[in-house]
């Protein structure tokens, strides 16, 4: 260097060329980037859902949601709905119920579709689901007689309310297949034609909704209509959903991993699902994730401190993973190289392979979570 | 451990609001789930699976811990089923909303074991409503929770119907009889 | 006892009378107790005021609030005042301005008072208070022109708007008089007239807004019109507000300890000022109670790890206290036998003796505060 | 280290602006604090007394551990006065708001110093409104932050004027200038 070269002559700084100055900037909006399998959709307490970009563990976006509500995406990430109830007052004035349509690419508020109600709850999957093809919007209301509400998407217009009379939760399958579970532990068909008005078709009794009742979050590949409903005990009940739907063997997720069944003796430790949301499914392997805590009956909140690996096919254990932090919500992206997601009460999310349970990345602070999605486009 | 006096009291009031007009029998008819609207005690099947001989009990994990002294901490025995803030931590008690919320006119329910007297009772978790929630002592019970097909046992569902906001603030835990 | 007695004949518990049932219970509403000035009233971030009985740490209601809202207190608690701004739609739709008043004894609302603006701002106390007397409230409001909007509260509605340019925050005194703050580190004596109208008056300059600004919320006693303006270095300047106010000499915090003023160095670590709410003056006493930290300049809003008692009349330190975790906010009643208050950032209150200093009682989970009040009523 | 050309291009938008009408201007006069409502720039004095000579700084504490390398921490060089969310950390960048908001049309305005090349920088500092609070990597840095009473420095306002919503999400850090 020259300054080095002419010594105590001129001092280094005051020859080397001074950096440029930096650039002024504008300030601008980012668009989406083109939606990926590995994409996950978290819902939260506080409301919002964040998208979070499972290659990197970082948030893409953030869609605009009120407290207790329902969130649902349309085919590719074109467009993304929220269910959600908003008074003009904050907690006072007039109460609207609305499906408020964001657009993918800019998550612009497209539309707010008015809605004759809906409940009001800590968001579930099952109280705001679209048909497979994302042409049909259905919402649960219970006020308190329960029915579902039917939207359709395209025209973005209210269709009509079916009552579903002693049921509740909605399951969709297909283009048009609904399916609904009944306070008599039974799961019941609902036919819903194009004006959005139907009834239940068929009643298949097949749990004790007292004593073992299915967890609501049980998953259902929509586009397949293949529906693994699971009991707190942890039977796990498969169901072929269709006009009319059927009920295949159950199998029990202990004896899966060479454990007598879990019962609902107060008694009885052993290994049960627990959590805000216990199971994701993978259609394409037909794997089965659970989270799993040891623990008595009644505790069917509980996070778990493991995810059991269970194939639906053979009905065994595949694998054991232990969890850093307990998981509260677990998800796996549907592609065929798939993610799997791990959201702790503790508000850490833990993107994990799901062949080996290794902690690929993790992001911290992601919120009580109640809602969580994927999408296989 | 039945006490009739008492359980039909509650049963009674229960009677006299099923009697009290056509248009609400309407209501009932379509609920199916034996969910009222309006009235002042919610309509309610008497849990008779879980409840407990008081010679034998088998206890859950909530019950073997629970107490009777303290109706600020989530292990006191009403709370088996509660999800939420309690209202004895925000101004209110037991079965008292704070001031500027109201009790929600339905409720969900849970069957509570009582250490002190081995019997167990029928709990109406009645939310309170109307105002900035109270985010204090939050608890998550679960004993006998049941998922939103059978409502009346479910501890998610804001239960604010029939009051002028829904606005959730905390919840209570009222005795309204003895479980058979 | 009888069955001691008989021995193994009978089992002890099939003779002892079987303890009665306990009685059902109807649900109800509680109101209000009465005021006393160990009443604490805590605003947070996410909306809501908090009201908490110092003599218990219990809480004793809570009053509706949105987030970023201001509030205030009528004479003996009669009513409760609070300044905020709610969308029709949440975070969309019609933007509504509002003065929303609570009734004391119920907690119920009495009328949402309509605003003509108001400024959107993590709530701090001189963007919303009333006259001493309680008759008169003040919002300021910035938009982007400065006012202050002066509200009837016994007739409940809006008087007028005073515009105060290049000045900003209100500080009532007396029944009519008002105090504002002026960018070029003037105190500026703003006289509204009854309908609501008016100007500024006086002009004080006494600080330097940019290099040693004093604190938003610097204390004040409405009733007796003594205001103490600290600097982010701890220069307090006394005022007694007026028509005009008249400034008395400043001295400094850290003399009043033995130690060297503070100034803007960077390389000067002394004993500092700072949090969300650093100050609070007890009139009777003429105690200044202070949060204080060790650190640099520009660090005013770091939390306090001890808590410094004052003498304003003989400018001496009086104790020093060690906070149990560090303190954001603090607070002390207004009564002969006060009670101190600090709040700390992770959700403390911690409820002290401002003689002793000694922890009497806590309450966790308080929330992130934004506001504090009492009330000598 | 006044860099006349980029400063210039600056203040060069700041006077198109002062001379972009009366009535605009009867709206400056009033407001006195040197604060516009609607512009893509904010209206801002200088501030001269916070930069700093690059052979002799004195620097203060968020200075010294200033780092240049990543925007999503909050002692990046940048955010010597920023209050709330990074955008960074939310989708969008620094400069950048993330989709679904829009970024304020004023701001407030910090003097930070860049220790890679040893000048001094205005920002500002626009908030992203219009979506549900982002929540991730908060900051509450305060150089040369002040009270209300200069709102142009003040980040506890919630500075979503002039956009169509005003619900904050996050906050970014333009860099639209060179300080003197």
């Amino acid at each position: 260097m020259l300054c080095g070269l002419l010594g105590a002559l001129l001092p280094c700084t005051a020859l080397a060329a001074p950096p440029p100055i930096l650039e002024t900037e504008e300030s601008n909006t980012a668009v989406m980037p083109k939606p990926n399998p590995h994409w996950l959709y978290v819902g939260t307490r506080a409301g919002g859902v964040t998208i979070i970009d499972g290659d990197t563990a970082k948030i893409v976006g953030t869609i605009n949601a009120a407290p207790a509500a329902g969130f649902a995406l349309a085919p590719q990430g074109k467009e993304y709905y929220v269910s959600e109830t908003i008074w003009t007052r904050m907690n006072r004035g007039t109460r609207q119920d609305l499906l408020s349509v964001y657009d993918g690419h800019t998550l612009n508020l497209i539309k707010d579709i008015e809605l004759p109600g809906r409940l009001i709850a800590s968001g579930r999957t099952p109280y705001f689901s679209t048909s497979a093809d994302g042409l049909r919007g259905y919402v649960y209301n219970m006020q308190p007689a329960s029915s579902i509400i039917t939207i359709d998407l395209a025209k973005r217009n209210v269709l009509g309310i079916t009552e579903i009379p002693a049921c509740g939760l909605i399951y969709p399958h297909g283009k048009t297949g609904v399916a609904t579970l009944c306070a008599d532990g039974a799961l019941a068909d609902v036919a819903i034609d194009a004006s959005g008005h139907g009834r239940i078709t068929d009643r298949i009794p097949f749990f004790d909704a007292q004593q073992d009742p299915v967890f609501e979050e049980s998953p259902v590949d929509r586009a397949g209509g293949q529906a693994l409903f699971i009991t707190f005990n942890g039977m796990v009940h498969p169901v072929h959903l269709g006009a009319p739907s059927t009920l295949e063997k159950a199998w029990s997720l202990q004896q899966a991993a060479g454990l007598s069944p879990a019962t609902t003796s107060p008694e009885q430790t052993t290994w049960r699902p627990g959590g805000r949301r216990p199971f994701a499914f993978h259609p394409g392997s037909k794997r089965l994730y659970a989270l799993m805590h040891e623990g008595a009956p009644w505790e069917q909140k509980r996070s778990g401190t493991e995810l059991w690996v269970l194939d639906t096919a053979t009905h065994q254990l595949v694998n054991r993973f232990t969890l850093p932090t307990s998981g509260y919500a677990v998800g796996v992206s549907e592609d065929n190289a798939p993610l799997l997601f791990v959201l702790s009460e503790d508000g850490w999310l833990w993107v994990m392979d799901p062949e080996t349970g290794k902690i690929l990345r993790s992001l911290r602070d992601v919120g009580r979570t109640t809602l969580l999605a994927t999408d296989r486009s | 451990m039945f006490d009739g006096r008492l359980f039909e009291g509650w049963s009674e009031k229960l009677t006299r609001r099923l009697a009290s007009g056509t248009s609400r029998r309407g209501v009932l008819s379509r609920v199916g789930l034996a969910l009222a609207a309006a009235p002042v005690f919610p309509l309610l099947p008497v849990d008779r699976s879980r409840a407990h001989a008081a010679t034998t009990p088998r206890l859950t994990e909530f019950q073997k811990n629970a107490q009777v002294t303290d109706d600020t901490r989530c292990n006191y025995w009403r709370y088996c089923a509660i999800d939420g803030s309690l209202c004895s931590c925000c101004g209110g008690g037991v079965h008292s909303c704070p001031p500027g919320t109201q009790p929600s006119l339905t409720s969900w329910v849970g069957t509570c074991y009582n250490p002190a007297d081995k019997r167990s009772y029928l709990i109406a978790y009645r939310d309170c409503c109307g105002t900035s929630s109270c985010r204090q002592c939050h608890c998550d019970n679960t004993d006998g929770a049941l998922p939103t097909y059978r409502p009346q046992a479910n501890n998610e569902i804001i239960w604010c119907f029939g009051t002028s906001s829904m606005a959730y603030h905390c919840s209570t835990a009222a005795l309204v009889g003895v479980a058979e």
